[in-house]
């Protein structure tokens, strides 16, 4: 496996990166005029008030979570995948196949329940 | 194992030093860090040393045993990962701070 | 790697030759992205600078490197250069594991017309690009920007939902060929369609043995996938909602937006390269397996090297034509189709893409295992 | 000085630089980055080790999924510069820093001891060579692994497809429950 | 009917008794509890008169009916059972203790009437007949203890019978610890016995008993010996232990009569008459008990003189009376003393029933100096009361002066005799006759000083037919033993009482009994003294306190520090608080307060504390810091660790 080339290439592409910006930065100088508006974040739409309790909007992190959850599920799968042939060749197919089957329903469930639970519910 | 020059070759005790290592640090973290997510992490740290050293063995004894075992210590690792934020996350709802300190209400 | 000092080198160098390749085909697709919406918006698009507006690319260039450099005062100035920087890494380096052409046979030593081969080729490309949510959770956070951390944020989690079905639509991919090596999948793409089950052999000669033919399904599924991975029109709600102004790289300004251009459009041209190795057999040609070109190279230059220089370069053409082809697809929908409403398009990742995709999984599953058990 | 042995000091580097950083850096964010940082070094670790999908997996599992929730929940809730990042309590600290060290170098002696005294497969064993040659023969151990996994150890695969659901629903019902995130109100 | 049965129903009719009355104890009804208590006494008289009959039936050598229930203890060979013996000693004291109870009994129903715990005064009062029979008939030394214990714990709940009068209840404690002194030295004599013979048995005793007179004072008989006399004094009230005695009439009256006059404080008497071949066998011992009773009889009578409570006066002169019947066991003269103790018995119960029907008539009025006169109401009192006056001075023909002349001539003429016992009983009989007649001329004759609020009456009939018995046989219970010398002329009535214990009295040594020779007439000169010193002195007496009443005071102001050493009692009580009890409090104090408080709460105290600050200290370990749990389990593997390395 190329690791070594890897590894060069992150590094020139990381130099090469910061290099653009540095010539960029060297190119165009520093912001001059500086003032509060201009450096304030930048908004534009009507001002909304910010509601006060809002609920955390943690959709985000319970997103991620089945996604850690059911990815591990597709990262079993791959190596699976990967010999199923063989196995099929080497006759313990049928065991290999119905494990597989039992761990996709298990897979199956956990969505369903994730589905019907609402967790993946977004404000409109 | 043949005797092991420090630096031309790496043997395996080079592998399970740097997985030691990195296990402390991730000790350390556990042990110093006031902020739960923090401690998290160094958890994960530890694991990934644990997981290091496994697939280092599997290496050096070819016996690939050691990587499945990676494969389940990724997995709990993953799980616990996202139940402890689960909880944290209530946690910091609750005390608009995420500190070790608020554990202690859990208190018995 | 190569063994000899001199094979690493021109590795080495190979690898920024591919990086700087498409680091020049953005300009490009950005130029090819103008003229085609405004071909299909029946405007003219940029025509002024050089013919066709082609040197148009270079004034882009000239403008963003003089424009000032902008932080926002609250926003934490590391993360703020970093991901820019960063959101180049991950597209280049997955772009450099795909097969482009046969391998180049010169003297003894051969050089394959890639960045490098890993051997653990998709796994590689699929780990790498999840490194992007990463660029978008950089510049959201580092900006400080409220609006650009819930753009990023939105990004994110639009990227991840959608990361499981690309994942679930490769397991087919795998299943069928039985290797992660992307060059295996091309070669076993040779030849017209045939495959053996249920105890015979089935072949049809006018059809290429193309993945499209074995897995249509999970093409669909991936090819939708990678539009949200990209964060192309349809799923570029990032950028969409009328507060979020432009999601996660609002503050950006200058060369740095150029950079996340580079990254976006780098994505979208991962994308295609999958789809062509997966599913359209890559640089090979319909109907004509590589040995045929390789020979008639021979014939046509005389030598051994000559013959593979001959064949690589025109596998290099064939995979740029398809290559081409799904890059004015991923143009074409971006101009065509409306934008998702952000929980519509959470549904679809969710409650769609991904039961059809496990769908797909378990159907190729089931008849690879019933024709090898079988006999009809 | 091959190329595996410099490669090996410089993932080292790689390692541990960031690992100590995490540990140390004020700002959370930081630190979760500098461990995206350190997972990358594992995962090229990895595949020193001729570990390749397991590198792949690190790449996508570790970096590509629980780092994003934990960078996700930390920019969630904009934990910036910490008051107070190490916990309070001189002697403990010490004590916990003391603990740590000498329990760092105890480790480090068990290994350079043990790995005298073990013997590992010789290289030269038929055993060796024969598994070896089996190594060789996949693309890369993959297969091996596989095999391995679904057939010996069917039944640690199918307990973590259980696993997963539990975690799933646990998720799903705490936050959901009455001061989680998401109550049903 | 069988002997054990007749045994067995003589010793459980008051125990029946004691049970019953014990279970209805809160009843009021005194007829109810009276009668079932006098009955159960009645059916035990029966019994022991049948079997006094079936003994004088039985040919003179083998006189001894005894009966064994259950084996009681078995120790290694030593076997003990509870025997009863039934032979000429007991029968007597069967006779003396169930008839002089019966008659008390039914004393006690009219006098206790208005009394709430009446029930419950019965009941004790069977119970101590019950052990009293116990302590009689034991035919070991072991059963008499039990007998022996019991009665000083009736004696104990009698005294203090209304213990809610805080001096009352003292009274009855120190009666019961005075006792248990006493008992204590009883234990060792008997220890010492078992260790010297073997055995308890009084009969097997008296076999093994040594003819040789044992001459040293620390012989294992003499000491046996003295120590049971020892414990005969606490429990018969002598010289050193007799202070319980005139304290113990707080209890009521005829309690005083049937404990403190007739049955239990003769058991002293009737312990050393059991075993008096042992006694004899110890010269010394005899010796002893010869100068403290006749010590004791003249003490006591000069107490007597100057008590003005009538049941005081009473009291000391049993006291005095019982110091004749040890002077008379003393010089060897036992039968004399058995026949002393009987009449005694007799006319004591008659004048305490007689001070009882008294304060009864004058409600509760016990002090004799507000009495006076009372020969006009209480008729039947006066006479009854009369004839024991007659009998205690030793009036000719009466009990008292044959029993008491018997042990003043033994008491001269007997080998370990001596003139000087002589002179002191004679002085003892002058003194009982003086303070005697000052009882009798202030309380019933002279002039009434009785308060107007008080009418004295006539007792009813329940209480003065006992007292009509009484007096009859405290009049004619002399003639059972006529002295030799009066018998000549008094046409030879053989002297019963000698004959009937010849067979269980054994003699002085020959040796001994040759070496003395008296003749009749100097019997006759000494009796002849005797009675006049004492007639004498009883008219100066009667003169004194009835015709010229101030003139006893005038007298008693001549000599006055004697007066007043007498009037205290010669302090004794005084004495024995300062010398043992106080002291003995404040040691116990003392020790209390250094080594239980300081030493040994202390002790207790360290150890708790120890184990509350151990608490504290792991306490703090769990404080709910996780990341200091965390470091704990990093210490242990760095410990763990490091054990592996060392090894």
């Amino acid at each position: 496996m190329p690791l070594g080339g890897i590894i060069f290439i992150t590094i020139f592409i990381a130099v090469f990166g910061t290099a653009l910006i540095f010539l960029a930065r060297a190119i165009g100088g520093m912001a001059k005029r500086t003032s509060q508006a201009k450096m304030d974040s930048y908004e534009c739409g009507i001002p909304e008030v910010e509601k006060k309790d809002s609920k955390i909007s943690v959709n985000f992190y319970l997103t991620a979570i089945l996604f850690i959850l059911f990815d591990i599920e597709i990262i079993y799968m791959y190596p699976w995948a990967l010999n199923f042939k063989d196995f099929l060749k080497a006759g313990t197919g049928a065991l290999v196949f119905t494990s597989m089957v039992t761990f996709v329903v298990l897979f199956v469930f956990g969505l369903w329940w994730a589905i019907k639970s609402k967790a993946l519910e977004w404000e409109k | 194992m043949q005797e092991i020059s420090l630096f031309s070759q790496v043997g395996l005790s080079h592998y399970l030093i740097l997985s030691a290592i990195l296990f402390t640090i991730g000790l350390s973290g556990v042990l110093l860090r006031r902020n739960l997510i923090v401690v998290m992490m160094s958890i994960e740290l530890m694991l990934n040393a644990v997981n290091i050293s496994f697939v280092a063995f599997s290496k050096y004894n070819y016996n690939p045993e050691g990587q499945v075992i990676v494969f389940f210590v990724l997995t709990i690792a993953a799980a616990e990962a996202a139940v402890g934020l689960a909880i944290i996350v209530s946690i910091f709802k609750r005390f608009k701070e995420v500190n070790i300190r608020f554990f202690e209400h859990l208190k018995g | 790697m190569g063994n000899t000092s001199l094979e690493i080198t021109v590795n080495l160098v190979k690898t920024v030759l591919v990086f700087l390749m498409m680091v020049q085909a953005v300009p490009i697709l950005v130029w090819l992205e103008r003229r085609g919406s405004a071909f299909i918006q029946n405007r003219f698009g940029p025509n002024r600078v050089g013919p066709l507006g082609l040197v148009q690319l270079l004034a882009d260039a000239a403008k963003f490197l003089n424009k000032e450099d902008f932080v926002p005062d609250k926003g934490n100035r590391l993360l703020f250069y970093a991901a820019p920087v960063f959101a180049l890494i991950p597209a280049a380096v997955a772009y450099m594991a795909m097969p482009m052409s046969t391998p180049l046979k010169i003297g003894d030593s051969t050089f394959l017309i890639q960045g490098y081969e890993v051997n653990v080729g998709i796994v590689f490309i699929l780990g790498i690009s999840a490194m992007a949510v990463y660029t978008m959770l950089m510049a959201g956070f580092g900006s400080s920007n409220k609006y650009s951390l819930m753009g990023a944020m939105r990004a994110s989690a639009q990227v991840i939902s959608y990361e499981l079905a690309l994942g679930l639509a490769i397991v087919g991919v795998i299943m069928m060929y039985g290797t992660f090596n992307l060059t295996e999948m091309v070669l076993a793409q040779q030849g017209a369609f045939h495959f053996s089950g249920f105890g015979r052999e089935f072949s049809l000669a006018f059809l290429p043995n193309w993945g499209i033919f074995y897995q249509p399904l999970g093409a669909i599924i991936f090819f939708a996938a990678t539009f949200a991975e990209s964060n192309r029109l349809p799923f570029d709600l990032a950028e969409g909602e009328a507060e979020l102004v432009a999601g996660f790289h609002t503050e950006y300004g200058g060369f740095k937006m150029l950079m996340f251009f580079i990254g976006e459009y780098g994505h979208m041209m991962i994308a295609a390269g999958l789809m062509t190795t997966f599913y359209f057999g890559g640089y090979g040609i319909p109907g004509v397996s590589i040995d045929e070109v390789y020979q008639t190279g021979i014939s046509l230059f005389g030598s051994e090297t000559g013959g593979s220089i001959f064949s690589s370069v025109v596998h290099f053409l064939m995979y740029n034509v398809k290559f081409a082809i799904f890059l004015w697809i991923f143009i074409h929908v971006r101009w065509t189709l409306p934008r998702f409403r952000y929980d519509q398009l959470m549904d679809l990742g969710w409650k769609t893409m991904l039961p059809w995709a496990l769908f797909n999984t378990i159907l190729t599953a089931t008849v690879i295992f019933l024709a090898s058990q079988y006999v009809i | 000085m091959s190329m595996d042995t410099m490669l090996f000091w410089f993932l080292s580097l790689v390692l541990i630089v960031p690992a100590v950083m995490v540990v140390l850096l004020a700002n959370p964010v930081y630190s979760a980055l500098c461990l995206v940082m350190t997972m990358i070094g594992v995962a090229a670790l990895f595949a020193t080790l001729n570990a390749y999908f397991l590198a792949g997996v690190q790449l996508i599992v570790y970096t590509g999924a629980v780092m994003v929730l934990f960078t996700m929940v930390l920019m969630l809730f904009d934990l910036k510069h910490e008051l107070q990042t190490f916990s309070r309590g001189k002697i403990s600290g010490f004590l916990k820093i003391g603990g740590v060290g000498v329990l760092a170098g105890l480790l480090v002696g068990v290994i350079t001891l043990a790995t005298k005294k073990t013997t590992l497969i010789s290289d030269g064993s038929p055993l060796a060579i024969e598994l070896a040659q089996k190594a060789a023969l996949g693309a890369d151990n993959t297969k091996v692994l596989a095999e391995n996994l679904f057939l010996k150890n069917m039944l640690g695969f199918e307990i973590l497809g259980v696993l997963l659901l539990v975690i799933a629903v646990g998720t799903v019902a705490l936050s959901r429950s009455k001061g989680g995130t998401h109550a049903r109100d | 009917m069988n002997h054990q049965a007749l045994i067995a129903i003589l010793l459980l009719a008051p125990f029946a008794g004691f049970l019953i009355n014990g279970f209805r104890f809160r009843s009021q009804n005194y007829i109810a509890a009276g009668s079932i208590a006098t009955a159960a006494l009645v059916v035990s008289f029966a019994c022991a008169v049948t079997l006094f009959f079936e003994l004088v039936g039985m040919p003179a050598e083998e006189r001894r009916i005894s009966a064994e229930f259950f084996n009681w203890m078995t120790v290694g060979n030593f076997k003990v059972n509870a025997g009863f013996v039934v032979d000429q000693i007991s029968s007597i004291m069967l006779l003396i203790i169930t008839g002089v109870g019966t008659l008390i009994h039914l004393f006690s129903i009219g006098y206790m009437h208005h009394d709430k715990g009446v029930t419950k005064y019965f009941s004790y009062l069977n119970f101590f007949v019950f052990n009293m029979l116990i302590l009689v008939l034991g035919d070991s030394l072991l059963t008499m203890f039990v007998g022996w214990e019991g009665v000083g714990l009736c004696s104990y709940l009698l005294i203090g019978f209304w213990f809610n009068d805080s001096a009352k209840a003292a009274a009855g404690m120190k009666a019961f610890i005075t006792n248990r002194v006493g008992d204590a030295a009883f234990l060792l004599g008997m220890f010492i016995l078992f260790m010297t013979f073997g055995t308890l048995n009084f009969h097997e005793l008296n076999a093994l008993a040594p003819t040789t007179m044992e001459a040293s004072w620390l012989g294992a008989v003499t000491l046996g010996t003295l120590m049971l006399f020892i414990g005969a004094t606490g429990k018969s009230a002598q010289i050193p232990l007799y202070v319980w005695l005139p304290d113990a009439m707080a209890g009521p009256t005829p309690v005083s009569a049937l404990i403190h006059a007739a049955t239990m404080v003769t058991a002293g008497v009737y312990m050393i008459i059991r075993l008096n071949p042992m006694f004899v066998a110890a010269p010394n011992t005899m010796m002893v008990i010869a100068i403290i009773g006749a010590a004791t009889a003249v003490m006591a009578a000069t107490i007597g003189l100057t008590q003005n409570d009538i049941k005081k006066v009473l009291a000391y002169s049993t006291v005095s009376q019982l110091g004749y019947m040890f002077l008379a066991v003393g010089v060897g003269a036992f039968g004399a003393g058995m026949m002393h103790l009987m009449t005694h018995a007799f006319f004591k119960a008659l004048m305490f029933l007689g001070a009882g029907s008294v304060i009864h008539g004058m409600h509760e009025e016990q002090d004799i100096r507000k009495m006076g006169g009372l020969k006009k109401y209480m008729k039947i009192t006066h006479w009854t009361f009369v004839m024991g006056w007659l009998a205690i001075i030793g009036f000719p023909l009466f009990s008292g002066f044959f029993s008491k002349d018997e042990i003043l001539w033994s008491a001269y003429s007997s080998p370990r005799g001596h003139i000087g016992l002589w002179i002191a009983g004679v002085c003892g009989a002058m003194l009982t006759a003086f303070y005697m007649t000052r009882l009798m001329a202030l309380t019933f004759w002279g002039g009434s000083r009785v308060d107007k609020s008080v009418h004295p009456h006539e007792s009813s009939a329940i209480m003065t037919i006992p007292l009509i018995v009484l007096a009859i046989l405290a009049a004619i219970s002399g003639f059972v033993g006529v002295p030799h010398a009066i018998s000549e002329y008094m046409g030879h009535i053989p002297n019963f009482w000698e004959h009937w214990l010849e067979p269980v009295i054994r003699k002085l040594p020959d040796a001994e009994l040759a070496s003395v020779t008296h003749t009749v007439s100097e019997e006759w000169a000494l009796m002849g003294t005797s009675v006049f010193l004492a007639l004498s002195s009883a008219t100066a007496a009667y003169v004194m306190y009835t015709k010229k009443l101030g003139s006893a005071d005038k007298f008693a102001n001549s000599i006055k520090p004697i007066y007043n050493l007498v009037d205290n009692k010669y302090y004794v009580d005084e004495i024995y608080f300062g010398a043992i009890i106080n002291p003995l409090i404040s040691q116990s104090k003392k020790l209390w307060y250094y080594v239980d408080v300081n030493f040994i709460d202390k002790m207790t105290y360290a150890v708790t504390d120890f184990t509350q600050n151990a608490g504290k200290l792991v306490k703090t370990l769990q404080n709910g810091n996780m990341q200091q749990y965390a470091m704990y389990i990093s210490l242990g593997l760095v410990a763990v660790l490091s054990f592996v390395l060392m090894r």
